[in-house]
């Protein structure tokens, strides 16, 4: 039926796509219909196999480990000792409402993580939207690429690679020196300083793709269409990019909200004496040289339900519809 | 075509992106620097140089071994985790799904948990359903963390997918099976090469988890941990060089990659 | 001749809400059929029905006799070309089209010939290679048509594919759509709120509302002949007429209109003297005067308002009775302004009775 | 939109390789439990190659090191396993080593099948710390003390531990908290080990409380906590401390590399401790364990070889002879401040790390 007297094709033969690809010779092969091909045919196989594989996961590897956490918390002892009971108990949690060497470094926690989570979002704004607005979009994806280069040297190198520059015979010091601004090394290593320097630095990522994902999708003609009507830079800002922004804000002050929170091995390393923050509290009840698993798991889930809590009333305050990474 | 929004803060935009660079650069570049030092500890200022240390890591059995172990778990993960997060994200995705919310919730939970806290209770698991640590228990354990991410970024993905384009796949004869393969993935593609990329540098990058489920094959963190114990020296901050280096170059590589099969 | 396509007491309804109500349908082969309506009657809903996308919740839907309503969309012989034309974004135009074909298990070559094949007839040879994102509006409309063409189906539906097109482009795509139907012989049907588009193409329109079919024919015949005042208002422009049956004879009624006397073709109705009936009566049927014709009868009217419309000139018009009327009139013919005194009527088979 | 096919290539070998790592199935399930193999905890190059390689040969055992950094790890991670551990040895620092006895852990050591037991230093055969209720646990290796370590440049010469709160030391010191605590109590005439405590819970606590007061009242002379030998090695290249108290090994090993550091056993005194290897309850492979701890006990050069990688002092004799002078200098104390060092007990455990612990969050949290 159809019109065959077109011209044949003038491309020569060499140059005939190849067509045909494996898919359709697997839906054809008599295997897969057989097989797959009759599975996804039926409506409720098709959803069973759909719900089935992520449901069992969630609940054997994402719940199942946490129950285990909660169940230990509620535990008088664990590990299980011959000369021990091990009833149940709420005495755990009880214990971190009636010590304030408990409550006061979790405070603390939540209060730094707020701090660094602020400080990082002012950081790294301007470059996000840099990034994502000004440079050029074929040199979009190395300019990326320059700051996500550091963040795969991996935590620990990159914390000693801070101790590095802050040290008192860090490179900044000795610089300084050199140049005869000071005569004794500034203590800059081991203060809040150094701790929040290492922490935005380790943490940047988090805020830097979700807020680059997000600027990137503003119209570009939005802008200039704000800036048409007469709004000033910012004035620009305040009512055009950054309310359009506002999921990228959400989702990454979340993440580097809840990475902040259960940071750990950071503030032992770049931390001062003052700088004991709660996650470093319930390694020492795991680790330390005590049995104190039940405390420690029942500080795990007050920390995780806070944080978790924090974090929602966050989103809904502001109103984000849905955390994104990318 | 004008840029109204440019002309002024453009330059203080720029400054702040490449003042931001450099904070992120420098120290790493000392640590590059401090691996050419011809010492037993690291500080300024650096004094003799020497290759000897490169020389040591390059030859270093255990070394090239625990990097090539890390580099095979991190592509199981990164398998693992995209075939799961994918699959719950398709789920979450789906119409009449009853608790699509609680789903999501809890498929982003990993990520919220500390990796100390999620390490031990993951230990007390395995143990509980039998699974011996080694490598699976801890490629188990690295998909466990990487699985929100994959799953945010393919939702994410996903609903910006035009409803219409599985319905014209099924039309032209494809089944719900081939249409995912032929049109939904090829779709989530940047989605999942994002969320590859994310599976394999936390995967590679990850301490703790590893050390609590693994067995007597160090990975390149434990390794570097191990030897930390017995001081910071130059050759640690070899061994970071080559990773770094080893990385930026897969990354530029693929950088390169995209931007010819784009033009 | 049997249909290819036969609604049968089709209902399909999402809770409370009923998008489809008891559709009883048949389309003959070879036809370009028009689903008309506005949004929310039911065409989409009927479309995606056909297309395998949502399953009746009563009723059976037979494709060339066979019963389909419960076969997936893969495993009937109909192909759609969506709104928004769906592309494949990460696949050639080439493989696009070729789509439907890899699954039917074609080979390579005999694939490439008909991609070359379907290409050509919108001349688009040359863009094989391209990504749909390189290509215009209309060449994506075009690569979508060929793509859904390309299996070779029974029944093409249409899914308001112009919708996205520019005025012009959406003209000339019109014509194009009719001709490629013509050449290839196939059933369209093709699902519009545009009037204008249903009378540009259609063989056969079907006119929904509210998930009922209000009337079915050619482009003509509901022009002239529109069953319900719904038909004669989203067709074109009517002047409906609101009067009481004096009498009937030969086809034509006789009908008490404001104090006049006027006739009126009885459509297909069985009007009773003594009730109600409405008058359907496009403004190009009405005629207007200087002066009072002899031959036929007519009623004095003064001009309300004169508009300019290119080929011809609206005129809105006051009646002695009190009521208004729209009329079409050549500009040429006659030059009267607002203001002025002039004479109106109608054949009497231009004016239609409705049914009530 | 046009780069789908560059990134699926790419994604799709990614995808393969993984494929093929998943499909080995000779990594996917090692045998802890095998006739002819040996598991190991314990830290990077602690014990040498060369003698691992040498064992394998003569005895046919595999041995395989899991690498550690930490103690508490160690132990959470056997706690975790439960009655079915992945390893044979672990290597246990003395302050610890009452909390591994306490959980179950550790198997008791039958000396009698070890030929070479008579090559441990006389000290250290059978020393309190390893000795339970006359049981004796693990083979000792490694002995250190918790020293006074200072920065010779900087840091004036001191006799006594108050040196570490002088007010001309602000912001200049470091110390473990928990170990520090226990100096500090002796340095104050207390019981830092809690030996003499065991019935007295109530002046045990008011000694904690004392010091633990007087530790929040000099926190600014503190630069900083620290955990890990390594950071404390840090601490004194770069110079942002100039006193410490310090576990001798880390410190020894500066003083080896030509740092102007000191190590010193203040007049007040100080703890010391063992390293050893013990073998681990319900080990699944205590034959080959036994067979690896004759082997490691044989020869002097393994103990020295430890000496280095760690800088503490070796448990078995001979070993002196084998460093050079250098090393012994760095490990040398003069005899007056050897005899300053009190090796921890195994009583009263419970009470101490319970109190210690406490007292020690207290601290930082102030």
């Amino acid at each position: 039926m159809l019109d065959t007297t077109t011209q044949p094709p003038s491309v020569g033969l060499s140059m005939v796509p190849h067509y045909a690809g494996w898919i359709g010779r697997t839906a054809r092969s008599g295997l897969y219909r057989h097989t797959i091909g009759l599975l996804v045919e039926s409506r409720r196989v098709r959803l069973a196999v759909l719900a089935g594989v992520p449901l069992v996961w969630i609940a054997m590897l994402h719940i199942g480990p946490i129950l285990q956490m909660a169940n230990i918390s509620l535990l008088a002892n664990y590990p299980p000792q011959p000369d021990k009971s091990s009833e149940y108990t709420l005495a755990n949690y009880a214990l971190f409402f009636s010590d304030r060497l408990y409550f006061l470094p979790f405070v603390r926690s939540l209060i730094f993580a707020a701090v660094v989570t602020i400080s990082t979002l002012v950081i790294v704004y301007p470059v996000a939207y840099y990034v994502a607005k000004v440079v050029q979009p074929k040199n979009r994806m190395r300019a990326l690429l320059l700051l996500l280069i550091p963040f795969w040297a991996g935590e620990l190198i990159r914390t000693f690679s801070v101790i590095m520059l802050l040290a008192n015979r860090g490179a900044l010091n000795v610089l300084l020196r050199e140049f005869g601004f000071i005569d004794r090394p500034i203590p800059m290593l081991y203060t809040f300083f150094s701790l929040s320097f290492g922490v935005i630095y380790l943490l940047a990522l988090y805020m830097l793709l979700p807020l680059y994902s997000a600027i990137e999708k503003i119209p570009t003609p939005l802008i200039h269409a704000a800036a048409d009507l007469g709004a000033g830079p910012l004035q620009r800002f305040r009512r055009v990019i950054l309310p359009l922004s506002k999921d990228g804000i959400v989702s990454g002050c979340s993440l580097v909200y809840l990475t902040a929170v259960g940071v750990f091995a950071a503030p032992l390393l770049l931390g001062g004496p003052n700088a004991v923050i709660f996650p470093e509290v319930i390694a020492t009840l795991f680790h330390g040289s005590n049995d104190k698993w039940p405390e420690g798991a029942a500080f795990s889930m007050i920390m995780l339900v806070v944080s978790l809590t924090t974090v929602g009333l966050f989103m809904r305050v502001v109103g984000g519809r849905s955390v994104r990474l990318m | 075509m004008r840029n109204y929004f440019n002309d002024l803060p453009k330059s203080a935009l720029g400054a702040s992106y490449w003042i931001f660079a450099v904070y992120l650069v420098l120290p790493l570049a000392l640590m590059t620097a401090m691996s050419f030092k011809d010492a037993n500890f690291i500080a300024f200022p650096i004094g003799n140089w020497t290759l000897s240390w490169y020389s040591k890591v390059v030859q270093d059995k255990q070394f090239l071994e625990a990097s090539l172990y890390s580099i095979g778990i991190a592509l199981a993960t990164t398998v693992s985790a995209t075939i799961i997060g994918v699959w719950i994200a398709l789920l979450v995705s789906a119409e009449n799904i009853w608790g699509k919310a609680v789903i999501f919730a809890l498929a982003c939970l990993p990520a919220v948990v500390p990796g100390l806290i999620n390490a031990i209770s993951m230990r007390i698991f395995i143990r509980a359903v039998d699974i011996p640590t080694g490598t699976f228990a801890i490629i188990l354990a690295h998909t466990v963390h990487a699985v929100p991410f994959v799953v945010i970024m393919v939702l994410t993905r996903l609903r910006s997918m035009p409803a219409n384009l599985v319905d014209a796949a099924r039309d032209l004869g494809a089944d719900p099976f081939i249409a995912f393969l032929r049109v939904t993935i090829p779709y989530l593609m940047p989605a999942l090469f994002g969320g590859m990329i994310f599976c394999v540098l936390t995967s590679i990058d990850d301490f703790v988890r590893t050390f609590f489920l693994g067995g007597y094959q160090p990975t390149l963190p434990m390794l570097i941990f191990a030897k930390v114990q017995g001081g910071m020296s130059p050759e640690i901050n070899a061994m970071a060089t080559i990773v770094l280096v080893v990385t930026t170059a897969i990354g530029l590589y693929a950088e390169h990659f995209t931007r010819r099969s784009r033009s | 001749m049997q249909p290819v396509v036969h609604f049968k007491n089709v209902n399909k309804s999402y809770g409370a809400l009923t998008a489809v109500d008891d559709l009883d349908l048949s389309i003959a082969p070879g036809q370009f059929v028009t689903l008309l309506g506005p949004s929310g009657c039911g065409k989409s809903t009927t479309l995606r029905m056909l297309g395998g996308f949502d399953s009746p919740t009563s009723g059976e839907i037979y494709l060339e006799g066979k019963p389909i309503s419960h076969l997936p969309p893969n495993k009937r012989n109909v192909n759609i070309v969506f709104q928004d034309y769906a592309l494949f974004p990460h696949l050639t135009v080439g493989r696009n089209i070729a789509f439907g074909l890899e699954l039917k298990g074609m080979e390579s070559a005999a694939i490439h010939r008909r991609v070359t094949e379907l290409l050509s007839l919108v001349s688009l040879e040359d863009h094989a290679e391209r990504m749909p994102a390189q290509l215009s509006g209309g060449q994506r409309q075009r690569v979508a048509l060929m793509r859904a063409l390309a299996p070779d189906p029974n029944v093409l539906l249409l899914d308001e594919p112009l919708s996205a097109l520019d005025a012009k482009l959406r003209q000339q795509m019109q014509i194009e759509l009719k001709s490629i139907q013509k050449k290839t012989g196939k059933t369209f049907i093709f699902v519009t709120h545009d009037q204008e588009e249903a009378l540009t193409m259609s063989d056969v329109i079907v006119v929904m509302n509210k998930g009922r079919i209000e009337q079915m024919g050619g482009p003509d015949e509901l022009y002239a002949r529109p069953r319900s005042r719904f038909v004669a208002n989203f067709i074109g422009q009517s002047n409906f007429l609101e009067s009481t049956v004096v009498s009937v004879s030969g086809g034509i009624a006789a009908v008490q209109w404001r104090g006049n006397v006027v006739n009126a073709d009885v459509n297909g109705t069985a009007p009773i003297p003594g009730h109600h009936v409405t008058l359907a009566l496009r403004p190009e049927a009405v005629f207007c005067l200087s002066r009072k014709p002899e031959d036929r009868p007519s009623l004095k009217a003064r001009i309300n308002q004169r508009v300019f419309k290119g080929a011809h000139t609206s005129l809105t018009v006051t009646l002695d009775n009190g009521s208004t009327l729209l009329a079409q009139i050549d500009p040429v013919a006659l030059s009267h302004v607002e203001g002025d005194d002039v004479w109106v009527g109608w054949r009497d088979s231009d004016a239609v009775l409705l049914a009530q | 939109m046009n780069n789908f096919d560059a990134t699926r290539r790419s994604a799709m070998k990614l995808l393969a390789a993984g494929a093929g790592v998943l499909a080995a199935p000779s990594i996917l399930r090692p045998a802890f439990a095998q006739s002819k193999v040996v598991n190991i905890t314990t830290y990077d190059k602690f014990v040498p190659q060369s003698f691992i390689d040498q064992f394998q040969k003569d005895t046919g055992i595999e041995v395989r090191i899991r690498l550690t950094d930490d103690q508490g790890k160690q132990y959470n991670l056997l706690t975790a396993e439960g009655a079915a551990p992945s390893t044979d040895i672990v290597t246990v620092t003395g302050h610890r080593l009452s909390q591994f006895m306490k959980s179950n852990l550790l198997a008791t050591l039958d000396t009698g099948r070890l030929k070479n037991w008579d090559k441990l230093a006389a000290a250290y055969k059978g020393a309190p710390q390893l000795t339970v209720g006359g049981k004796t646990f693990g083979v000792p290796l490694l002995a250190g003390f918790e020293g006074l370590v200072r920065n010779t440049e900087y840091a004036k010469a001191s006799d006594s531990w108050s040196i570490m709160f002088d007010d001309e030391n602000k912001n200049l010191t470091s110390y473990i908290v928990s170990d520090f605590l226990s100096i500090v109590m002796r340095y104050q005439g207390n019981d830092g080990d809690y030996v003499t405590y065991g019935d007295k819970p109530d002046v045990a606590q008011a000694a904690t409380n004392q010091a633990r007061d007087f530790l929040i009242q000099h926190k600014d002379k503190v630069r900083k906590y620290y955990d890990a030998g390594s950071e404390l090695q840090q601490m004194f290249v770069n110079e942002d401390i100039y006193l410490a108290q310090a576990w001798s090994g880390p410190a020894a090993k500066l003083v080896m590399d030509g740092h102007p550091i000191e190590i010193s056993v203040p007049k007040e005194g100080t703890f010391g401790f063992l390293y050893s290897f013990n073998i681990v309850n319900n080990a699944p492979n205590a034959d080959a364990a036994y067979t690896f701890l004759d082997a490691i006990l044989s020869s002097p050069e393994i103990g020295a070889a430890m000496t280095r990688q760690s800088g503490f002092s070796s448990a078995f004799e001979g070993v002196d002879k084998v460093l050079d002078d250098k090393e012994r200098a760095a490990l040398s104390l003069p005899p007056e401040q050897v005899e300053r060092i009190q090796f921890f007990s195994s009583v009263n455990r419970d009470m101490k790390n319970e109190m210690i612990d406490k007292a020690a969050a207290e601290i930082k949290a102030a």
